[in-house]
């Protein structure tokens, strides 16, 4: 209608990621953190676990998630942090567009990063821990988009309130990890199914546990997302 | 009907008691104290001597007196935070954040007492202390979750701010507490399902009823000392600075 | 009017995740991400149980209880239900069973499963049911007899 | 049957668990209490 009509939400949150994307494209420097920080705990996982390749393959799964989910830790409290400079978040809000186009922008961009990471560190630990992807790259791709956008939902939430407390290094994973609990059982589950074959045809309710987590914790970030950023 | 009608009656109770004991004397919080100490003298002596042994479990069934009545206050606890949560967010006002965050730490104490006791109970019976069973499970990530939500309040300074994301985190958190409630008849799992007074002997409902009782006296005392902490501290953060207020008399 | 839009999304935001939330709890998942198998699921999967570390629950079957000559091992069959014909396993144990271990109760096995068709397992759980009653006078034994597999949660539908 | 599996089926004695648990829980209960006496509001700071 008229030249001051607020843009749609899906339009809104196309311009915020590309907004994201290309800030991180710009610098590079989160993303380089990021690889370099997994790959570091890959690493350590397997001094840690020891030199058994039987043990190595059959932690790969757990040990994939738990590299992408420590990292997430960084990446969410940075894009928030990138924001606060310049008082980039308050120009945000005072713009017509939705706080939710927001949420959606950022985990979104969140989880493209995650994926990414994923991506990158899942040939090294193929390296490392001796697996292969039996079930193909599909399933794997399926169980990491899953994955990625189960962390990102409720950690962009979480970050955003963790963000503008004290200690919040310490605040994000406290109020995070809980609650990622089952949706890292699921996604380490389905991965080492990809790694070892599924014998138990186990793999689709995996998946279903961690599509419905995705669902039900961005819909909830969703709705109480603008509640987070008022005042 | 006669369920949801002692639903209603036992809701109607426990929140009038909660609203006298919150805004009457502190003589009154000290009787339903001394009275919960009665009942729970009583209820130790119904759960230790005049209950019968189980057939199976012998003297060990004995722990359910305590174990069941800990986690019935844990849960109502857990679930009047989620109220308050979602309530503040709708209306916000200072008792419901104070109401939230006593909630939030009472149910943490007693889920925790109910899981370690739950847990000394699996040993004998179950030959484990701990198995990553459904139901365990989900509470043990609930626990957790509390121990966050208690972090973050004390982690923001700004009053404000921190009723609202801690009734954002509060409502979040309790997607679990069904979860829990119902793990043991949704999925398989070591932990049995709940009992209802037919599965139970009269004499055993008898000892349970009465340290149920005992544990809500106390859950009411808790509660609403907790809260007038959390009151305490809201009005001292609200009070205009000392020397404004010196200047302003 | 964008009020109204507003909470129209919101409405519709909590609608998915109150049915993402009846998905995990109702879809089909249970039956499938359990935390421990039957017997006739078990020997249904094949040679393809082989070798993974398995959860298996089921009750003890009547007359099975053997222990081996040191008293070290103990050998039983975990079945499916109560009845004589229900699917079963040989199980190993080399651990002191819990003292509520008996014919015809519940247990949960932790072992591996092999081509010699015996689970050997390291850690036994039993499972109680949600019935409890103190012995009556002049009963003796016989509740062992009379309490019905269907209390055991192992036998419980799905 | 060996005499051990006559007597199977039962837990005989175990009080040292109900009275860890009993013990546990009054303890706990106290200790919860006394940090709320510590932290009672007062009025004068």
């Amino acid at each position: 209608m008229s030249a001051g009509r607020p843009p749609s939400l899906l339009g809104a949150t196309w311009v915020l990621v590309r907004k994201d994307l290309l800030l991180e494209w710009r610098t590079r420097a989160r993303a380089n953190a990021l690889v370099f920080f997994a790959l570091a705990t890959l690493l350590l996982f397997s001094f840690a676990l020891g030199p058994d390749t039987t043990i190595l393959r059959r932690a790969a799964g757990g040990t994939l998630w738990l590299a992408i989910l420590l990292a997430s830790v960084l990446a969410l409290g940075e894009s928030f942090r990138v924001e606060q400079e310049n008082a980039a978040l308050d120009g945000l809000r005072l713009a017509p567009a939705d706080a939710r186009a927001l949420f959606l922008a950022k985990s979104l961009a969140n989880a493209l990063l995650l994926m990414l990471l994923g991506a990158v560190i899942l040939p090294v630990l193929a390296a490392l821990a001796g697996v292969t992807l039996v079930q193909g790259p599909g399933p794997m791709a399926v169980v990491l988009v899953l994955g990625a956008l189960a962390i990102a939902g409720p950690g962009t939430l979480y970050a955003a309130i963790s963000s503008q407390a004290r200690a919040r290094d310490v605040l994000l994973p406290l109020l995070l990890f809980p609650l990622l609990i089952p949706a890292l059982v699921a996604a380490a589950k389905a991965t080492s199914l990809v790694f070892e074959g599924d014998p138990m045809l186990q793999f689709q309710s995996w998946l279903g546990l961690l599509a419905g987590f995705d669902l039900v914790y961005w819909s909830l970030g969703f709705v109480l997302f603008p509640r987070v950023l008022e005042d | 009907m006669t369920h949801a009608l002692f639903t209603v009656v036992g809701v109607a109770v426990v929140g009038g008691g909660l609203y006298a004991l919150v805004r009457g004397p502190a003589s009154w919080r000290a009787g339903v104290a001394v009275l919960a100490l009665v009942l729970l003298v009583s209820g130790a002596w119904y759960g230790l001597v005049q209950a019968p042994p189980d057939r199976e479990m012998g003297n060990v069934q004995r722990i359910m007196y305590v174990h069941v009545p800990a986690q019935w206050m844990a849960l109502m606890a857990v679930t009047l935070n989620f109220l308050c949560s979602v309530a503040y967010l709708f209306r916000p006002s200072w008792p419901k954040d104070a109401l939230a965050e006593a909630s939030a730490e009472v149910g943490l104490f007693f889920g925790a007492v109910g899981l370690v006791l739950g847990s000394i109970w699996g040993k004998p019976t179950w030959g484990v202390y701990w198995s990553w069973d459904p139901r365990l499970t989900s509470e043990a990530i609930l626990l957790v979750a509390y121990a966050g939500y208690l972090a973050l309040r004390r982690f923001i300074d700004d009053a404000e701010r921190r009723a609202v994301w801690s009734a954002v985190v509060g409502i979040i958190i309790a997607v679990d507490i069904p979860i829990i409630w119902f793990s043991v008849r949704w999925w398989r799992s070591l932990h049995q399902m709940q009992s209802s007074p037919s599965t139970v002997d009269p004499d055993m409902v008898r000892a349970l009823r009465w340290n149920a009782f005992a544990f809500l006296a106390l859950w009411l005392v808790f509660l609403s000392t907790r809260y007038l902490i959390a009151r305490a501290r809201t009005e001292r953060e609200m009070a205009p600075p000392p020397m404004v207020a010196e200047a302003a008399t | 009017m964008a009020l109204k839009r507003t909470t129209w999304l919101a409405v519709a935001a909590l609608l998915i995740a109150g049915g993402a939330l009846a998905f995990i709890a109702l879809g089909d998942l249970g039956s499938n991400l359990v935390y421990y198998w039957t017997p006739a699921e078990m020997l249904d999967a094949g040679s393809k149980a082989y070798g993974a570390t398995i959860r298996l629950g089921g009750v003890v079957q009547r007359g099975t209880i053997a222990w081996d000559s040191g008293h070290t091992e103990l050998t039983f069959r975990v079945a499916n239900d109560m009845t004589p014909t229900a699917k079963n396993v040989l199980v190993r144990v080399r651990e002191t069973p819990p003292q509520m271990f008996r014919e015809g109760i519940g247990v949960v096995v932790e072992g591996t499963f092999d081509k010699s068709q015996v689970f050997t397992s390291n850690r036994l759980m039993v499972n109680h049911s949600n019935e409890y009653r103190p012995p009556k006078p002049g009963e003796g034994d016989r509740w062992k007899n009379t309490l019905s597999s269907d209390t055991t949660s192992s036998a419980r539908p799905k | 049957m060996t005499p051990l599996l006559a007597e199977a089926g039962r837990i005989q004695g175990g009080w040292s668990y109900v009275w860890t648990a009993y013990g546990l829980t009054w303890s706990a209960l106290a200790l919860y209490a006394l940090s709320l006496w510590l932290r009672r509001p007062r009025k004068e700071p």
